[in-house]
Parts: C-alpha cells; structure tokens; sequence
C-alpha cells in the first residue's frame, strides 16, 4: 500500500496542539490532513521506533525529551535518524474542583504524599531511614495543609506527564532530604528507583491516558487531587483551580501562563515531537506540516497553539529550533 | 287452550326440574362472521346431549359459549339468552371465574398442565379454596381421579407429570381436573378425536358413567359416537340448529332433509 | 368402575369463597397494573432518552454568528490585479493569510481595545473555521478582492454557548469561561444586532475538527457509508447463500449441527470480540490500513452475519411446505424450487432481518475501536481504504472532549444516527408487515 | 486496464459463452428431434460458470501477489542505481515510486524514482494484460469443454447445481471460519500472556494494575495482573442491569402478550423496538451525561456517597437496553405456550393472573431462564455502555454505590491506549478477551440447551 | 397345469398393457415408524383407484412413494420395489425430475403458487422446457386449464393471483398445473378435504372426465367419495394394505372384518 497522509501517534498532552497544526495544516489545502492519535507518549515512542516504513507512524509526539533508551530501540529498528522539535512548555498541575481548598503544597509535602517509599519521619531519608509511605491525610505530612485524605488521580507510567511528574515533582521533593542526596551520589540507580517510584496502596489513583476524564471525576469527588498538564487547566478554570506550588519553603507560585513561561512554576516541563527523516519526501507533506508547526502563526507568542493552553518558547529559541526543523538536524542527546 | 291433564303437567315440572341449562334465541358473532344463528336448546341434567355437523358449522362456538369461554376471543360478541338454573350467564353480576367452576370443559386436544398429575387435579380445588387442609386437597384429588376411572392407573406416580401419560389417560385427568371443582355441567369438545379406538372405547364408557350426575354436552364429528353416548342429539349446519330430538329418533328418522344427508355421508 | 365416594357441591355462596372471590379480583387488577407500569417505564426510559438528546440535539444544529465588515485589501493577495491570470489569483488566494484578515475585521469593529491581552481575546471571538469560510468565499468571489465585505462569521464555541445561556453570566468573572470584557464585547454586537444564532449548516458537510463549534458529520456519515457498504456486500450475499445452504441442502449430519451451534454463538459473541478478531486477523494478519471503512465492515460483515443467517433461515423456514410440494411434485429441482419459489417468498423476510443486521452494525461502536477508526480524522474519506470514523465511533470520540459544546454536537450526531436507525427499523417494520400474511 | 475492467472482460466472456453454448445446445435439440437432458439455457449456465470461475481464479492470483512480485523487480532494478540494504529501505523507495504514479507529484527530484515510476507503470500494464490474456484464455478453455460435452446424454442442470451448492456450502462456512478466527487470534495473545503471568494468578488475583513500565528506565508501578476484581465489577454490573431489566421486560411481555389491546400493542411493540436499535454508546453517553450525574445527585440529597461512575448508574442504563431484549425473547416464550393450556386452565376458572402466574410463566420459564441467560450474556459482553459510564479503576467492592470496572472496559483501555504486540499489558486484553468469549459462549450454550427443551415440550 | 383359454390370456394381456404402475413388497419407514408395511399393489391405466383408512394408516406415505416425493423427507427410508410402465422408479439412473413430471401430484390443501394464474400452470411446462415459442405456452395453459374444468372461470383473469381464486377453483388450478406437464399418472391426496360440498362435487366431476386418460390415484377420508368416484378401492390399516378389490365389491362384501367395521363406522 501507499500512504498519502502523514501519522502522527503519541502525547496526550501535545494532542490538541498537534491535532490543531493538523487542522490548520489540512485547511491550507495542498495535502491531506495528518490522522492524530493519542497513544500516550511512551507508547508513541515505542510505536514510533518499532520501525522505518509505512506501517510505522512517521510522527511522535512527546511531553517530555526523548530517553537514551528509547534512542537506543529506535536504532535497533533502523529509525537512526531522527529530528527533534521543541514546540513549547507545558506546566504540570495538581488541581481539585473549584470551591474545594485551594491547596499550597511544597515539593516536599508532593514526595511525601505520594512517594512510595519515604524517610522515616524525623530523618534525612537514605536507604536505612526509609519506610513505606505512612501518610493517610494531607495534615499529618504538614499541618496547614487539611484534613483531607490523600487521594490523587493521575496518568499512568506510559504518559510523559506522568514521567515529568516523577521527575520534576517527586525526585525534587525527594532529593530536598539530605540522606537521599547522599544516595544519589552512592548508588545513582538505587536513588533513581527510591526517588521516582510511587505509592500503589490506592492514594495514587492511576486514570487512563485521557487527561479530560480527570477533570470531569475532579468535579464528581471534590476531596480528590488530580495531575495533569496547565493546558487541561486552562481550558476548564472555570471548573478546577490548580494548587499553588513552591519548590523550597513557600514561595508558592501559581500555575498561570506567566509563570510557566518565565519559569517560576517549578513544575514545568518542555513538549516535543519526532520526526522520522526517512519518512519525509516518502510520505507528502512532512516538511509542509513541520514548517506548519514551526511558523509564528502556530507556535508564536500570539500564535493559535496559545489558544489552546501551550506556553510559547522564547523567541530566541524558537527561531533556531525553526531552522533546524527546516534542515532536519539529526536529534543529538546531550 | 286446553287443560292439562296431571301426567303432563308432571311431565313439564319433571322437565323443567332436569334442565340445567337453557338456551334461548343465541346469535354469535365473530366480527363479522355470524356463526351462531338463533339456537335454542335446553340441556338435561340426566342427559348426554350430543352436538353434530359439519365442519365450521358452529358446534364449538355454541359450547364455548355455555361457560363463556368466548369471552377470552376478543372479537367474539355473544347475543341471546343462556340460563343457568334458572339464571342467566351473561347478567353483569355473574362472576364468571365461579360460573366456570360450575360449568366444566373438556378440549379436543388433552390439554394437562405440565405439572404434576396431583397438581393437575388439585390446580383448581386450589385457586377456588375449595380444601382447607391438605388432607382435605388429597381427598379431593382421589375422588376425581377415581370418578375419571384414572386413580388404579396413576395412583403410585401422582408426582410424575400430566404430560407424561398417553393421550388417552391425558384426556381422562382432564375430565378428572374438571371434576375436581365440583362442577354441575361438563362440556366436551370432541374429546376423542385425537385418541385411539382403544381410548376412545375407555373414554365413552367414563362418559357413559358419568351421566346423571352432571348435564353433559358433547361435540363430535363421529356419528357412530354420538350414537353410542348420547340420549339427546343436536344438529348444526351453517350456524343454525337444524334439528334436536331423541338421539334414537335423528339417527333413525330424522325430520329434515339436510340432517338425513348428512348422516347418510351424502356431504360433510 | 366404582364411584362410591361424591365431592361434596361447592357452596359458591359461603363469605369465605365470595371473599376470596373478591381478593382473586383484587389480585388481578394489581398484576395488571404491574404490567402495565412495566411497559409505561419502558416507554417512558424512551421519552427521557430521546428528549434529553433531542432538546441539545437541535440546539446543536444551530451555532452564533457574528456579522463583521472583513476588508480583503489587496495586499494581503500578493497585490494581484483585477486582470491577472487565473493561476495567480488561485496561489494569491490560496496563501493568504485569512486569520489575519479576521483579525483585522475584529480589531476594526472594536478600535479601543489596545491591550495585548484582550486583542487575543478578541480574535478569539471568531471560530478558526471561519477561516475555511473565508477562503472558500474568496475563491468562489474572486472578485472582492480589494472590497470590503459585510459577512456573517462564525462565533466561537464559549461566545457560542453564552448565547445560547449554557454560560451563566451572572456567576464571578473567575467561574466563568467568557470574561467580563468578552460580555461587553458580546452586549454591544447585540446592540448592533451583529450577533444571531442560525443555522449552522456547515454541521452537515464539514469534517471532524478541534473546535466544537466547527466540526461536521459529513466524515462519520461517510464513513458509516462505506464501511456498511462493505458490509453489506460481504454479510447479505454470504448470510443469504449460508442460510439457503442450510435450510434447503445440508445433510442432517455432525457437520450442519457443528456449523448451526456455531452461527447460534456467534450470534451472541460479544461485539468486541470481533473487535480482537479484526486486529488479529486483517490488521495483524493481512496487513490491512489501520482506521479503514474497509476492515471495519469485515469485521461488522462477520459480526452480522449470523443475524442475517438466522433471520433468514426463519424466513426460509416460514414458506409454507404446501409450496415446496407443489414444486417438487410438477418435477421441479431442489435447487429450482429454492430459487424459483422458496427465496423469492422468503425474501421480505431475509430483507428484514438483513435491515435489522445493518442497523445492529450501523450502531456498533466497540469493535471499530480496536481496529483504529477512533482517530483524529478531518478529511471527509472518499473510499473504504481512506482513514474514516463513523457515526457512532464519533459519537464516543466527541462525548469524551471536554469543551462544553460536545455535548450539543454529541447530541446532534445521536439525532443523526438515530434518525438513520429508525427509518432502517421502518423500512423492516414496513417489509414486515406487508408481506406477513401472505398465505 | 484496470482490475475492474478485466473483470468486467471476464463477464462479458462469460455471457457470450452462456449465448453460444446455449445456441448450440438450441440447435441441437432442434436437429437431433431428440429431447436434451436438461433446458439449453442451464448448458448456458454451466458454459458461463466454466468461463467465470477460472477467470475470477487468475484475477484473484494476480490480486494477490501482483504487487509483492512488481515491487520486488522494481527494487531489484534500482538498486543497480542507489544502495538498497534493508527491506525498510526498500519500501519507502516503493512509496516514492507509487507516489509519482499515483499523484505525479512535482516534489520528487530523483531521476531514478521517477523512471522506476514509468517502469513500474509499463510492467504493471504488462502483468494486467498477462492477467487478462490467461483468464481469458482459461475461460475460453472452461467454455470450449461446456461446448464440447453439451448433448442429449449431459447433465447440465445437475452439474450446475452441484457448482452452486458447494457456493452455498462455502458461503455457511464461513462461520466456522470466524469461529476459528476468533479462537486462535484470542488464543495466541492469550498464550503468550499466560508466559509472563501464570493462569492461576490471572484467574485468582484480587490486584488488576496492568500499567507496567515500558522501558527500563522508568518507574512505575509493578504491574499486576489479577482480574478477580474486573470479575466481580463485570458480575455486580450486570446483576444490577438484570434487577432492572427481568421484572421490567417481563412484565412488559406478559402485559403486551396477555392483557394490551391490539391499538396498544401497535404503539408499544415499536417503542420497544426502538430501544431495542438504540446503539449502545447512545445509552453510554445517555448514562454519562443524565443518569450518573442525576444518581449522585440524589445521593447527595438523601446523604449516600455515590461514585460520578457508580455502578448503580452504569448498571441501570444497562438494564434499560436490556429490557427490550428480554421483553421480546419472552414474549415469544409466552406466546409459544399453546392456547389450549390457557383454555384449560381458563375453563376451570381461573382468573387471568392466576392462569399466567400459575400455568403460562411455569410453562415458558424454561424460555424465559434462556431469555435471561442470553440477556446476561450480552449485559457481560456490553461495553460502550461502561466504557462511558462506568469506572477505569479496578476496585474490587460489594457496594454497587461505588466505582468499578469491567472486562470489557479493561480491553478498550489497553488497546486503545498504547498498541505494541509484546507487552503483557497489551496482550491481558487478549486474554480478557478469551475469559469473554469462554464466559459467554457457556452461557450460549446453556440457554440454548434450555431453549430447545421447553421448543421440544410443545413441538 | 391346464392350458389357458383364449379369454382368459387376452384378459391377462389387457390386464398386462392397461397397468400403468406396479407395486411389489412395498415397506416405507420414518427413522424407526414402519409407516408402509409390505404393500403391492396396481394401478391401472383406465381406472381410478381409492386408498381409504383411518388416519395415519399410511396412504399419504404410500401415495408419496409413487412419484417419490418421500426423498425430500430425510428420514424417510424406501424399500420394495415400484415400476412405472415396468421400469423400477427407484433405479439409481431414474431422473427424478422426470419422474415427477410423468407422475403427478395433487395436494390435500389446495396449493397454487402466489404467481399469476397463467404462470402457475405454466411453470411446469417452462422448467421441463416443454413449449418452444410461447404461443406453445399458452396454447398449453388453455388446454390445460380446460380439461381442468376452470378455463371458462379464468380466461379474462389469466393474470390475476392463484392464490385469489376460491379454494374450489385453487384446487382446479392445481389439477390443471399438474395436467399441464402431460402426465401418465395422476396422485390426489385427499384433494377434497378442504372443500366445501359444491367444489367437491365439481372435483368429483372433473375426475370422472379425467378417468381414462390418466392412471388416478385418490386417497380419501369419505367413503361415499371413494363409493362414488372410484373403481378400484384399496384399504389400508396401521401401515398394512388390508383389502383392495373393485369398489363395488368392496363397499358391498367386504372380505375382510377390519374392512366392514371400517366402513360401517365401527372404528375410525
Ligand atoms: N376465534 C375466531 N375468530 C373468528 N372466527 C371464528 C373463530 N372461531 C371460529 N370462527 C368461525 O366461526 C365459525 C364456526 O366455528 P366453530 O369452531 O364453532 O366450528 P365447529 O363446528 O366447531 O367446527 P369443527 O368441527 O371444525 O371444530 C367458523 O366459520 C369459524 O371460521
Ligand atoms: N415426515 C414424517 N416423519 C415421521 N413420521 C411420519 C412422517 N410422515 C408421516 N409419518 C408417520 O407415518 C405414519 C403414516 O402417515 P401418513 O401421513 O401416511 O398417514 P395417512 O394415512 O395419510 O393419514 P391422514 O389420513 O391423517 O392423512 C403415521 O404414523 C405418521 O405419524
Ligand atoms: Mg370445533
Ligand atoms: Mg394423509
């Protein structure tokens, strides 16, 4: 068979941007409209490396940077080259049902609260302080925070939000008590496993890849947290308010455009997609939809991705990013 | 007019004291079809009345109508007068579920319930309340098989069930379920058409005992059978009553053309 | 025959069988009544059913249009001249930037706003599918290139559903999707009378889209198309052989009952079943185009073909035995009295079931989840080998978004796909009953 | 010349053999003054068969294997210009080639591709009028033997007829096919799960957390396969459709069958039937957006905590599209009941009531307890419904107030979500899809066993 | 031995030409029922023959087994041996189809087909291709239609449905279908069961015309209709041919007991 639509698999985060440059792209008339998936972005890397040829989708996209791993399968299965674009940043929230309390958390209070394995309390952490997560209410981990039961929903181990969450917020939180530091240097693999992983008694509640549903069970059962990016946010802050966030102490930012972009939100993370170079002059269209992507009129600081809850790299870095998608400049992970 | 002379006037009491049922001027309608025209017939308490004629000629539809049956056709409108001692059967103020109890039916085709031959005959000692104990129920549920001549053959597998029986015996614990609530008339609907000769033979003679304990009208295609049975034959063509009389006298000397014909086989 | 023993006469008038005469009455007007609510409950499950769908159903098929003034200034058309060729005027129009002329038109029509902020805002009020308008305007008008244009445009889905009152204004500025501005903004188009709800007819030719007030059914529908299209190639001819075969010619033997238990299980093998077969089988196996109308209808063919086998089996079996006789007796083959009398006295009856099939299929939505037809898909499909959804599997995918004019347009899609469902139904339930009695 | 045009050649072969060989056969009849065996326009159909069906054969082959054997030369050729090394390679260049013949698209610039393009294009014309010579040439045989052995003593019609039974006969085993289809693809995958998780574990586990990690390096959760708990969600929603649908669809029958006038049966029988053509992501959406929300409202009205995705709610619309399916597998239950049993019981005065409960629904309930089994059957089976009104989470509960998931649920996560062939997450929905079909095929199974017996009590 | 007169050598001769079908140990079986027990009979060219018996005794079977119509029942299982003009028509190279149309077949519910009325009578003659152009073709319906007595009836309605005419003519219409493949042999199975008395006595009729031309087989439940139509009588009980003789004799002499209880209404 031949293929005269590009395929495009992968993030759920990065699915309504992508799905949107599709749009654009198929109004523009001269190809056919890309087909979008959301396969999560784990799955649309393996699905994306399993191989080079129409079978295989000829895009990924990704809400957190491709791994060595992934790098490495891809070339086991001939998908050697590979470009990489950053498209923008997204902020991971944790949020609840407006009308609940609005919570201020720390990353530590998130590590404690959901860590699968925390120090002991009283201690600096480190493999001989650690215990299983002992924490059943918000209060007994700080007491401003209420009375509440730990119960937060969020996307399962194939989402990159749930990856970025792992990283950004958890390791954070972890790496704040001394002991673990220490490990770190230790036994980098050990830490990695102690620092990242999350509890499974019932207070982390995996939901689907499908982040919308979140938002409509954080209405159902206001006690209940639940993770996801700023973009879902944005689009129902009429319904969820995001908690405010401080990476030490309680310099507690709110997840708003403003902070994400410059940084002040701790929990913020870059979206990218990949492009298989092989696949493009094969399949019609892929330099149009990357160009596509990469013009003003879609990614730009007024571009129609804003619209849609994506928060804009900084000019500077656009502009590169844009001729290196032109050229497809092979990924190189540094 | 004349006087009547006693042994007369006996005669008419003694009658009017046996007739069960009477039927005055009925008319049945199916929708539009008009298959019971103006018949009048009384039936005798000491009598088997025979009912023969041709097929469709509306045999059937008169003896649905003596318990009205015809009331579950929807399309069925009944017009004239059936009395029951003396009270008529379609008054508003009679309830049918108690005038069926009182006037029985046999179908054609055996129809037990699949249950149990005990549960058969008791099935309507039971929704009537007839038996207050248990013991009461058995004793109903005996004598019923014992008048339908079934109790000898079945008596040691009450529990198996009705359907199990052969034809005959089937036909029989139907006559035996319609026993069991005491009625005073018994309707049969050609009862042996679906039988062999041999229950056919047993059949007849359960009817034959019965006789003067209930006033008994009978559907039957077979002349012979009527024959046989009967002390009062009734012939129906085309909806209307040809002719009644002494079952003896039609089969001998009938009246009318038609019945002649038809009891010669010259049509049917 | 002895009968010695008599049943005592029932004394119908002893109280205590009057009275249970009375609650016999009793008892069966309140079973009567049980049923009778048993099937009020089911109609009424209907009602609410279809009432609920159908009231944001028909608000679905209407969207907000806002009028603008839109100037096509000829720069924005590379400066082409009224006499240029065709070819130019065609790459002028296709590479102009119509967003920013919709932007332009609004800006104009509110001259005071300067913050950047509220200029997003206020581009915003305008649906991007206006765009498409837009450009399919100019290329059927070459001609108003250099004019300015009063239009209706199409409003986006939260000034959409401010007007049609899901958006209530009255809650705080932070509860609400459309901001105070954006009231102001709305109160004065509404002075103007620049703003109306129409019919938006575009629901009916466009595609799937991001944006709720912009998408269309058009893709489903074609899709659902093409997909029963090969399904009922594939099941009727089949089904109607496979039911012939076995009512008509198969052998009594191990081999028909082993092929009857079968076709009676497959009749209840869950739908999505035939979901896991599909990616077994067509995807995995003979390496068919994921998302294809084509695979979905094999997969659909194999789930109804039992339906349409058993149906027409009772159809085959329901010509009456007199008529086969008459057949065979004037010497008649067995395949000539099948095919000359037999099947075409079956046929309302095999039609029917054939329908009822269809409109089983035409409702399926689990099994075309598992081969892929749940995608993005925006290019209305113009064969079975495109990438195509279809009606009921768009149902589900727009159900499942969240902006709050899904739910009108999920409605609409139901309205659509019941409609299709109930005029299949009538079309059986007419076969039906015109060729019921026919001997 | 495309396949469709050498199909219509085929045809159009065909049709003159049928012409010619019934001629001949016409003539023959005519000379000979002697009465052919069978009709000559079934000479005509054997001829038009034997034209057809060798023809449809090589069209068929050249179908199949015509663009694995054009690709394979075309690469063959150019790789004498560039270096092919893969068989990925290869395909992609295959694309391009087809994408300038298919589009003649301007983008591409390499000369090679280009003429493979032509050439590809020459030697796919070659291949069809290959195609079209051979099925020409074996129908032209097909008609040449129908032409030869057309004569008095010929059986035509009994030939012709023996061609189309084993049509017919094909065609019915289809569904022997479907079923195997549906065997293996389930028992493969399902083989390959039960490696990674023992059977015993799957079949007995309380814990159902399939997402596992995909790469080595990320942290997830352990990833357990014990499906006890979708088991138990599975069975508590579909006790619950049954609570709502088996009072309801049978009274429903019983009422239209014993009691509603014909004017009302005209109204309802329709009623029922649309609910019954109601698609089931109809009900599914109809739960999420009216039912769910409307059960936990009254939930919070009355002080009982139920779940946005109860299984009381999912359970109900469930019940509801069940109820047209039981009303009318007992209805024809009940009307199977001969009349004469309704006489008898009637004549012995018996109250309607009485006669149903006491005589009619005893003398249906086998049809009926088949009417339910297949009914449960299909609730086990339901997955739109779930998919959109009941929960994600394994939850393994007795409180119908809660969330719980099911089978089908589980398998439309984990395809529709992440697709790759070999993880035990992907391939758990295989083998829930076995449990499904092995579940259901029993309860088929029963109920037609007990739908046969109470068909035998009246046949 | 003696040596045979003249007579009696030309009477065996006549007898030899005029018999059309011959049957010899005739047993027929449904799965397990021994439906046919041991029949031989013949059936003359020039003579109607009747099968009287009760019901179920087997003469529908044994009817269905001269043109063998019983191989569409599966489970039904031939064994005797039957000759039409003295060839066995159970023979592996004996074409059914031609079979069927030398000996036809008459239903006892009238079954025309739901086509036109000209294209009932002309579908036989159509598959057997027995009409070269269609003038052929009409000219065999009206033949047909006519020897059946019903032409005058149909001829201005020749399109209208079979299935519109009364039952009377329905069974006309299917006599003349069955003529219209010319025949040898003609099989009625009970054809007037289903008709009123005025239709029958027009059937009756038409048979007695058709007697001569074709070999007639009648099964009948009326005595009066065998007495009066047929020449030959045969009857059969529980599977066993138990008499046949001229008709005459029969009715009047019976040899038999069974035969006399029979037709004197004894049984049945
Ligand atoms: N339920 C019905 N609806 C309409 N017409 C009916 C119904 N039952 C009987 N009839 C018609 O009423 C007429 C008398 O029928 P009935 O059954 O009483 O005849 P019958 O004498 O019992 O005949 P048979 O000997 O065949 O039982 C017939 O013409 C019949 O068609
Ligand atoms: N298709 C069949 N399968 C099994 N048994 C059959 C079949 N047809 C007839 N029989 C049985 O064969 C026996 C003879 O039946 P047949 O129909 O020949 O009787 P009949 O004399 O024509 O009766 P009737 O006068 O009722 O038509 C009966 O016991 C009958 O039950
Ligand atoms: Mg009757
Ligand atoms: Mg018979």
């Amino acid at each position: 068979q031949t293929r005269d639509q590009i395929r495009i698999v992968g993030s759920s985060t990065v699915f309504p941007f992508a799905t949107a440059v599709a749009e654009e792209f198929g109004r523009s008339g001269s190809f056919k409209t890309p087909i979008v998936e959301s396969t999560g972005s784990g799955g649309g890397l393996k699905l994306f490396c399993s191989g080079v040829g129409l079978s295989h989708p000829d895009i990924t996209n990704a809400s957190r940077r491709i791994k060595s791993t992934e790098v490495a399968l891809c070339a086991k299965n001939g998908v050697t080259d590979v470009t990489e674009v950053k498209i923008g940043f997204d902020g991971i929230v944790l949020a609840n049902a407006k009308g609940a309390h609005q919570f201020k958390l720390s990353l530590k209070d998130i590590y404690l609260a959901l860590a699968k394995e925390v120090p002991a309390p009283g201690t600096q952490g480190g493999t001989s302080n650690l215990i299983a997560n002992p924490y059943i209410t918000w209060d007994q981990i700080n007491a401003e925070l209420p009375n509440v039961k730990i119960k937060v929903m969020g996307p399962p181990p194939t989402s990159g939000t749930r990856d970025a969450f792992n990283e950004l917020a958890i390791e954070a939180g972890c790496k704040a008590f001394a002991g673990n530091a220490a490990l770190k240097k230790s036994d980098k693999a050990l830490y990695k496993q102690k620092c990242r992983s999350i509890r499974e008694d019932g207070a982390y509640v995996e939901e689907g890849e499908n982040d919308n549903l979140i938002v409509q069970k954080l209405q159902a059962d206001t006690d209940v947290l639940g993770v996801f990016g700023f973009s879902f946010l944005d689009q129902n802050s009429d319904s969820v308010q995001g908690s405010l966030i401080a990476k030490k102490g309680t310099d507690f930012k709110e997840p708003t455009f403003e902070n994400i972009s410059s940084g002040a939100y701790p929990v913020s993370r870059s979206l990218f997609f990949y492009v298989k170079k092989k696949h493009v002059g094969v399949v019609p269209g892929i330099a149009e939809y990357l160009a596509a992507f990469t013009n003003e009129d879609a990614w730009g600081d007024e571009g129609y991705l804003t619209d849609r809850g994506l928060i804009p790299l900084p000019e500077s870095e656009r502009r590169v990013i844009a001729k290196n998608t032109k050229m497809l400049v092979n990924l190189s992970l540094k | 007019m004349n006087a009547l002379n006693p042994t007369e006037v006996k005669n008419m009491l003694d009658l009017e004291k046996n007739t069960k049922m009477t039927v005055e001027g009925l008319n049945v309608f199916y929708g539009d079809t008009h298959a019971v025209k103006d018949v009048s017939l009384n039936l005798r308490k000491d009598e088997v009345t025979a009912l023969i004629g041709p097929s469709g000629c509306g045999k059937s539809t008169f003896l649905r109508c003596l318990n009205r049956m015809n009331d579950t056709v929807d399309s069925c409108r009944v017009e004239g007068m059936i009395k029951l001692d003396g009270q008529n059967i379609y008054d508003k103020n009679i309830d049918v579920v108690q005038l069926r109890a009182r006037v029985g039916m046999v179908f054609q085709k055996p129809n037990p319930f699949p249950k149990s031959i005990y549960d058969n005959v008791a099935y309507g000692p039971r929704i009537h309340g007839l038996a207050e104990t248990s013991a009461d129920l058995d004793e109903i549920v005996a004598t019923s098989l014992e008048k339908a001549g079934l109790w000898v053959e079945v008596k040691d597998r009450l529990e198996s069930s009705g359907t199990s029986l052969s034809g005959g015996q089937q036909q029989r614990l139907c006559i035996a379920r319609a026993i069991a609530v005491s009625p005073e008339v018994i309707l049969m609907d050609e009862p042996c058409s679906a039988l062999d000769p041999i229950a056919t033979a047993k059949v007849e003679q359960l009817i034959e005992t019965l006789r003067g304990k209930y006033a008994i009208a009978i559907v039957t295609h077979s002349m012979q059978q009527a024959a046989r049975i009967s002390q009062k034959t009734a012939f129906f063509h085309m909806g209307t009553l040809i002719e009644q009389g002494e079952t003896s006298a039609i089969f001998t000397a009938p009246a009318e053309e038609k019945t002649r014909d038809y009891i010669t086989g010259r049509f049917g | 025959m002895n009968i010695d023993r008599d049943l005592k006469p029932t004394d119908w008038t002893d109280p205590k069988i009057v009275a249970r005469i009375k609650s016999r009455y009793n008892k069966e007007r309140r079973f009567k009544i049980y049923g009778f609510s048993a099937m009020a409950a089911a109609s009424i499950f209907l009602f609410v059913l279809i009432g609920t769908i159908g009231a944001n159903g028909i608000s679905g098929l209407f969207q907000t249009y806002i009028k603008l003034d839109v100037t096509f200034e000829q720069s924005r058309f590379n400066n082409i001249s009224q006499s240029a060729s065709n070819e130019e005027i065609t790459s002028a129009v296709q590479t102009a930037s119509y967003r920013t002329l919709l932007r332009n038109a609004v800006y104009a029509k509110f001259p005071d706003v300067k913050n950047r902020r509220d200029k997003r805002r206020l581009a915003a009020l305008i649906s991007p599918g206006a765009r498409t308008k837009l450009k399919e305007y100019v290329q059927d008008n070459p001609s108003v290139i250099g004019t300015t244009q009063t239009l209706w445009l199409l409003a986006s889905d939260d000034i959409d559903q401010l007007q049609k009152g899901a958006i209530d204004a009255a809650k705080p500025e932070s509860d609400r999707r459309v901001k105070d501005i954006e009231l102001t903004w709305v109160a004065q188009l509404e002075k103007e009378k620049a703003i109306q709800i129409q019919f938006h007819k575009d629901f009916f030719t466009n595609g799937d889209s991001r944006d709720p007030e912009n998408v269309g059914i058009l893709g489903a529908v074609m899709g659902t198309i093409f997909t029963l299209t090969v399904t009922l190639l594939l099941a009727f001819p089949v089904g109607l052989f496979a039911a012939i075969y076995l009512e008509e010619f198969a052998p009594q033997n191990k081999f028909t009952d082993f092929i009857e238990i079968n076709i009676n299980n497959l009749a209840a093998v869950p739908s999505i079943v035939f979901g896991l077969l599909g990616l077994a089988v067509f995807l995995g196996t003979f390496n068919l185009p994921r998302s294809a109308p084509l695979v979905g209808g094999l997969t659909l063919a194999l789930m109804t073909l039992p339906t349409i086998i058993i149906s027409s089996r009772a159809a085959i079996k329901a010509v009456p035995p007199s008529i086969r006789d008459a057949a065979f007796g004037l010497g008649a083959s067995r395949a000539q009295v099948v095919f000359h009398h037999v099947v075409p006295l079956a046929m309302p009856g095999i039609l029917t079931g054939t329908i009822i099939g269809m409109a089983q299929a035409l409702g399926e939505t689990a099994p075309l989840l598992m081969i892929g037809m749940v995608a993005f898909i925006v290019d209305i499909p113009g064969s079975a080998m495109d990438a195509a959804t279809a009606l009921p599997v768009q149902v589900f995918i727009w159900a499942n978004s969240p902006e709050r004019l899904f739910i009108e347009k999920t409605s609409a899609a139901i309205l659509i796909l019941l409609l299709f469902l109930i005029s299949m139904n009538a079309v059986a339930i007419w076969l039906r009953n015109k060729f019921e009695k026919q001997w | 010349m495309t396949p469709s045009s050498i199909f219509m050649f085929i045809i159009l072969l065909a049709s003159i053999a049928f012409i010619v060989v019934h001629q001949r056969s016409l003539a023959i009849s005519k000379n000979k003054r002697q009465k052919l065996h069978s009709l000559p326009r079934h000479y005509g159909y054997f001829a038009a068969t034997c034209a057809l069906l060798p023809g449809i054969f090589v069209l068929a082959i050249w179908l199949v294997f015509s663009s694995s054997t054009l690709d394979g030369i075309i690469i063959n050729q150019l790789s004498t210009h560039m270096t092919i090394e893969t068989d990925v390679q290869a395909q992609l260049l295959i694309n391009r080639v087809k994408m300038v013949m298919d589009t003649a698209t301007q983008l591409e610039t390499d000369p090679n591709v280009i003429a493979a393009a032509s050439e590809y294009l020459r030697l796919e014309g070659m291949g069809r009028y290959a195609t079209l010579f051979f099925a020409l040439g074996l129908g032209c045989l097909g008609m040449g033997y129908a032409y030869l052995k057309t004569g008095v003593e010929f059986r035509a019609r009994n030939k012709f007829e023996k061609i189309l039974m084993i049509i017919l006969a094909f065609c019915s085993g289809i569904a022997i096919f479907t079923t195997l289809g549906i065997v293996l693809s389930l028992l493969f995958e399902s083989i390959r799960f039960f490696k990674e998780v023992p059977l015993y574990d799957f079949l007995t586990g309380l814990q159902w957390s399939p997402q596992t990690a995909l790469r080595g390096d990320q942290v997830a959760s352990s990833g357990s396969f014990g499906a006890v708990p979708l088991f138990a969600g599975t069975l508590m929603i579909s006790l619950i459709a049954m609570t709502v649908a088996v009072p309801v669809g049978l009274l429903a029958a019983i009422y239209m069958t014993q009691y509603a006038s014909k004017r009302l049966r005209k109204i309802t029988k329709p009623i029922l039937e649309i609910l019954a053509g109601v698609p089931t992501v109809v009900y599914g959406f109809f739960a999420a957006l009216v039912i769910a929300p409307a059960f936990k409202d009254f939930g919070d009205l009355i002080g009982l905590p139920i779940d946005s995705h109860s299984a009381l709610a999912a359970g109900f619309v469930m019940g509801i599209m069940i109820i047209p399916f039981i009303s009318s597998l007992s209805d024809d239950a009940i009307t199977a009941v001969p009349q004469s049993l309704k006489d008898g019981s009637m004549a012995l005065g018996a109250t309607k009531s009485e006669t149903i409960k006491k005589v009619i629904i005893p003398a249906a309930l086998p049809g009926i307890i088949g009417a339910i089994l297949l009914a449960v059957s299909r609730a086990i089976g339901e997955t739109m419904i779930v998919v959109m009104a009941a929960g994600m989470q394994a939850n393994l509960t007795a409180n119908p107030m809660e969330s719980v998931t099911t089978v089908t649920v589980q398998i439309v996560k984990l395809l529709t979500g992440d697709q790759e062939f070999d993880s035990a997450k992907t391939l758990s929905a295989f083998a829930l899809g076995l449990v499904l079909f092995v579940a259901t095929l029993f309860l088929n199974i029963l109920a037609q066993r007990t739908v046969r017996k109470y068909r035998e009590a009246y046949d």
